[in-house]
């Protein structure tokens, strides 16, 4: 099995000069919550979003076998925990970012099933008017930046957010603290630009945090044949002296409990943050994928370890929920899901004329030898 | 059959003449009809695989091609026959990689490069544009760089804009290296077997549409010579130039055109560099008209490239100015329809060769 | 003069109507002539300044650019003007802050990245081609990318194969960019601050070979739009087309062509996206003989796009072929002597035009 | 100052499952020399190719200021320790690949100074027949693969040298076990290939070491100013399970008997590293720096411990040389280095058709719109 299951986490204290600045956020940390002194409604809402995503994605796979989506589509399934965890430490405007596996990001940012699934396939309702699909979920109101295709590619974008942030609050004098998040695969670790955008991002002391959804495989390729010393990625991020921490990524408490001081910190003092959070998908890379790389024990290991179950359980032991309850938020969800298919279904194709749309946002004339640009309609979701 | 000698690999080709490979002619090359039917994907393999056979200093890497089998099955079956040493899986890390098979090749290994798309080649587009096709004149003929890379290129279904590249139109600009874009099995093997016995950095576009194409393909082993273009259809009525992917979509266009009276004649270029323009030169001067079909963006692309050659080499032949037919000028879209729309498709070509005939 | 409103940061241009910049007709823009003779770099400075100074949401990163004051001192004393957060210095990481700036302005600032030389932003060709030219598109209109990239371009003297690449052959293919390359100093200012306002995507290449070039650039402020080209010089034996350093070659090549009472017609596009096929085409009707004068390689190159277009255009006005010259088909070669014999020098020009116009 | 005077140097252990087959190269240190102890020649020749260096670059910058070497042109002085002390701890068939201030590497390495030097002057005598100028300084037959231009492009390069000589012995059944040098300077460190051959590298086993060339500077840049957690590279290496070191640059006796167990190890274990070498540029980062980003007085400090005087003085303690010895040796370099302009000099231009050769190595037809290709004339070193 390629993957430690990290039943423990770790964190480094910064290997920096800002080491100093560090002690004020540890100063707070007597009146940060753990997850389970959180509002009720707080952690309903999680079990809520988590849920929303397993059904939506099931849905998903459904159309696609049906042949209603198209192109790449990457399921999100088993992964749920991370986005939700994550982005509940977050404010509703820190900027978010993340790779082509996105549905989970979107849901929990607050997209609705509607536009995502509508996106997918390939409707004017969608996202992005049905001219990005799976992999290309923006949101602008909810401040998600993509969904993008090639691998890596959103890591210095995460750093660019974090700058422009801070380039407005210290230079233009608008805004506020803000702290980025940007999500990346295992697989994401292997490419040249995240060492750059760290190494920027420590220099400039850029507040993003860079979460690697960590689970395993690049593909069909087990972690420990794509990257070196795999069982220890947290060094790395330390020799560009940036904070780094393995948090078990399964259980959404455990997550909040460990994440939340982190994201506070890198807010309040401006500095970069790697976290490695283990996790675990259930389906294939794609929807084209034989999986032969793992086994089905494999895979039943970790589904026995369900993040959705052991929310509900949790949440069942505190008395936050019931059977009944659980079972009604499943109906509520399930038909959410469906309508959005439904919607999806139903919503209009774009017309010919839109392929030549939003190419440039100031379309002048004789850009193009062979095309005419012209605006495009309005974005739904404006 | 060809004969194509083994290049010592102390023997560097740029600083003697090297014992360069030896074409038949196209009339003694096997046949292209019989009933060895198989897909696209299995004739780049076989192309590979035989050469691996011949000459140990081949291999192959990329993302997946090992124990996947390849993201798209091309290299099924290698690594059981070849071994993780020779059919070697690579992290996400284009720039690593092909910057490594470029060194390998210095020393006079034969690199296969698998980009799982050629949209994934611009992390890697510095040391395959800088070093690969520059070397052997940065070093004033001391090391040459006889690599292959190749991949999936162009729309796939329903990629969107970033995973549907089509690079050539950028990539053919620069001099050093020389491209090829089969548009079907049989040219897929030979030319593949071509390319990886050249001495010079090879771009070799595939299509992920094509892939699970079918058509016979001998057993025995040929080698396309590069350069030469095939008459994939004779006709009189104009010339279409085309390679890759679009070669099919003139075919399919070419039977609606030739139920309404108009017979087109269809180039296949095969190779981008060399390009065999006097064949290109030779249909002119028969038809008179030319359209060159290409799937990349229009500006500054292979299709404007044709269309100026053939100004410089037979302008006083054409009937009409030369004209071309490419992709929509817009990133890719998603949605199958505008997808369907952007694509030089059949239709498009017929409405095209229309109002060109017919003006 | 021109009125050029903020645009405010929380409006995005894609989503309704952007304010667009109000251009003065031509004969409206301030005189070229006159006694403020500054250097290119110059004025590529005082555009930036002057936009700087109007705009907090513009700023300038790149490698040098802050303390050493610009490795070609194109940024000289900005950094005492702006201070270190409005002009960068930046790590050798190209993809890395491309990548940042291009997530900059989507979010509403109005970054100039500035590459040292184009050349080094081939390890910057994933985001600056797949992502700054396709994110309004890929994201169905929701995010824009107000960015101007900007750096040397084309051979400096003897920098040899890796470092003198005109990479605009190969990044015009690519819609969403917007590219332009100014000839001189009066347009370097006029074009830059269009740039910098244009709410797409801006490639902006310079010469290391034209920044101490000397000319009248007026102290005020202008903006010169793009897509409309310059007659540098009127004439009408043939049209040469040109952009960039080769225009100065093309009026250098005039004065001996007009000695043989040659008059030739030269254009400077200004910019190539978009690029001003009406002022060409009414050219070409007038001398019905063009010559593209283009620096970079020739395949599939600008020379071959706009070759193209005039056959589109108007091929009927056409006495012989439109011909292009370009930079010798090799990688670029460090010798002196080479190095001039490279390019499309004015000898090279002369030769050409009287082939042309003696044929 | 922006750099650390690095007296002392520290090692790292394998943080990788090799762990165990590094207890042999520990295991046959007794058997290894010190440089006090290697015969004299060799040391004698040490400080011969260090004032070649040093001589051969003052020869160049006269020739660059009187126009006769173009382009961009970058000295090597100072550094003369670091290409002549590790290269010195490797076979004459070891692979070497560097960046564009390679003419102390091309000299270390065996090139002769009338190659070297014809190259700069665009001659057909150098040793890319005037193709590629100071940057590309190449030598099949010394094994050295360039100089090259684009920052850390030689990275994954070197990796492959590494591969490829590996290969030979495992597939092929030729070649023997050798270790390729990749050259890089503080810069270098900041691009994303860099991290992509690391990782390849310890992935893969590939024994290549990675000699940073820590001047101090990127250009006019600061390293505290360019990277992260600057004063402690050697964790980012270790990040990746590679053996890492710093080494004191300035001292060539000791850079020897550091750099030259790492070098037996790599050959033998078939392992990457990183070394850290400090060193010092004295002059500009190419002939056209002002040099404002730093004082006189910093250059000075380190012309005082300057690596030719160092070991010159320390040779003869050793009894190796004395001043006459010293005298007459600076006077044969002198002449040969004069005699290497005056070579360069009456070199032969290369022919214009010379510009359409070694652009292919097969030369079809049709492969140019505009040009005919051929091949060229032979090269001088081949
Ligand atoms: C630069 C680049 N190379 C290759 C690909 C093809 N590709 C897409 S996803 C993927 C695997 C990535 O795995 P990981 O980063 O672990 O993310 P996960 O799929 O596990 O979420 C590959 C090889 C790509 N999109 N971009
Ligand atoms: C990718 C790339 N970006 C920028 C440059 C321009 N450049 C050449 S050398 C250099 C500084 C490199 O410094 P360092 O790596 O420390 O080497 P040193 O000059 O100190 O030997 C820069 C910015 C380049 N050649 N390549
Ligand atoms: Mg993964
Ligand atoms: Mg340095």
């Amino acid at each position: 099995m390629p993957q430690a299951t990290a039943e423990s986490s770790e964190q480094s204290t910064m290997n920096t000069a800002k080491a100093d600045s560090q002690q004020s956020a540890v100063g707070q940390a007597p009146t940060a919550k753990t997850a389970s002194q959180l509002p009720k409604e707080v952690l309903i809402k999680w079990l809520y979003d988590m849920q929303l995503i397993r059904e939506f994605e099931n849905r998903t796979m459904q159309a696609y076998q049906q042949a209603k989506i198209g192109g790449f589509c990457h399921i999100y399934t088993g992964q749920e925990a991370v986005a939700v965890g994550t982005i509940g430490c977050t404010n509703a405007d820190d900027p978010v970012i993340t790779a082509y596996r996105d549905h989970g990001h979107a849901l929990a940012r607050g997209m609705t099933p509607e536009a995502c699934m509508a996106e997918m396939f390939g409707k004017t309702t969608g996202c992005a008017k049905g001219k990005g699909g799976s992999m290309h979920m923006f949101d602008r109101p909810n401040w998600l930046f993509g969904g993008h295709g090639i691998v890596s590619a959103q890591t210095p974008m995460g750093a660019g957010f974090a700058f422009s942030e801070k380039y407005q609050l210290e230079v233009i004098g608008i805004g506020k603290k803000k702290v980025t998040l940007c999500y990346m695969g295992d697989g994401a670790l292997d490419q040249g630009c995240f060492h750059e955008a760290q190494n920027l991002a420590s220099l400039w002391d850029l507040p993003v945090i860079y979460i690697l959804e960590n689970n395993g495989y690049s593909m069909g390729t087990a972690i420990n044949r794509h990257t070196a010393n795999a069982e220890n990625l947290i060094d790395r991020a330390k020799g560009y002296g940036i904070r780094a921490a393995k948090i078990d990524g399964l259980d959404i408490m455990n997550i909040y409990n460990e994440f939340k001081p982190i994201v506070d910190d890198c807010r309040e003092n401006s500095r970069p943050a790697f976290i490695d959070l283990k996790t675990y998908r259930y389906q294939g890379h794609s929807m084209s994928d034989p999986q032969k790389y793992r086994t089905k024990e494999e895979v039943d290991q970790y589904k026995d370890k369900d993040s959705i179950a052991k929310l509900c359980s949790d949440l069942m032991t505190m008395g936050h929920i019931d059977e009944a309850g659980w079972k009604s938020m499943r109906k509520e969800i399930a038909d959410i899901v469906r309508g959005s298919v439904d919607h999806a279904e139903n919503a209009p194709t774009p017309e010919p004329g839109e392929l030549y749309t939003d190419v440039y946002a100031n379309p002048e004339k004789n850009l193009s030898p062979t095309a005419t640009y012209s605006h495009g309609t309005k974005n739904p979701l404006m | 059959m060809t004969t194509m000698p083994m290049i010592e690999s102390d023997i560097h080709p740029a600083v003697d003449n090297p014992p360069l490979p030896v074409f038949l002619p196209d009339d003694q090359l096997p046949s292209r009809e019989g009933d060895r039917i198989i897909q696209f994907r299995e004739a780049l393999r076989e192309a590979m695989s035989e050469e691996m056979r011949k000459d140990k200093r081949v291999f192959l890497l990329g993302e997946e091609v090992a124990q996947y089998n390849g993201a798209y099955k091309i290299s099924q079956g290698m690594l059981d026959e070849f071994g993780p040493k020779r059919i070697i899986d690579t992290p996400i890390s284009e720039n690593g990689f092909a910057g490594m098979a470029i060194a390998a090749a210095m020393t006079g290994l034969r690199p296969i490069v698998e980009f799982m798309s050629w949209s994934f080649s611009f992390v890697a587009a510095d040391p395959i544009l800088n070093n690969a096709p520059k070397m052997l004149y940065m070093s004033g003929g001391q090391f040459g760089c006889p690599i292959v890379f190749r991949g999936n290129d162009g729309a796939g279904g329903q990629l969107a804009s970033t995973h549907s590249w089509c690079v050539e139109a950028l990539y053919a600009n620069v001099p050093g290296l020389k491209m090829a874009i089969p548009s079907n099995p049989y040219d897929a093997k030979g030319l593949l077997k071509t390319s990886i016995n050249d001495p010079d950095p090879v771009f070799f576009m595939e299509s992920e549409r094509m892939l699970g194409d079918k058509a016979h393909v001998p057993e025995e082993e040929y080698y396309i010579p590069f350069g030469r273009a095939r008459v994939a259809r004779e006709g009189d009525a104009i010339t279409l130039v085309s390679f890759g992917r679009p070669v099919n979509f003139c075919l399919e266009a070419a039977e609606t055109l030739a139920a309404e009276g108009i017979d087109v004649e269809i180039l296949d270029m095969r190779t981008i560099r060399p390009l065999d323009i006097e064949s290109i030169i030779e249909s002119v001067k028969k038809t008179n008209k030319v359209l060159v079909v290409d799937q990349s963006w229009p500006f500054a692309s292979i299709a404007s490239e044709v269309v100026t050659q053939i100004c410089e080499r037979c302008f006083d032949w054409l009937d009409s100015a030369p004209a071309r037919l490419n992709t929509a000028d817009v990133p890719t879209p998603y949605a199958k329809g505008l997808e369907y729309d952007y694509l030089p498709n059949p239709e498009r070509i017929v409405d095209a060769v229309r109002s060109l005939v017919n003006a």
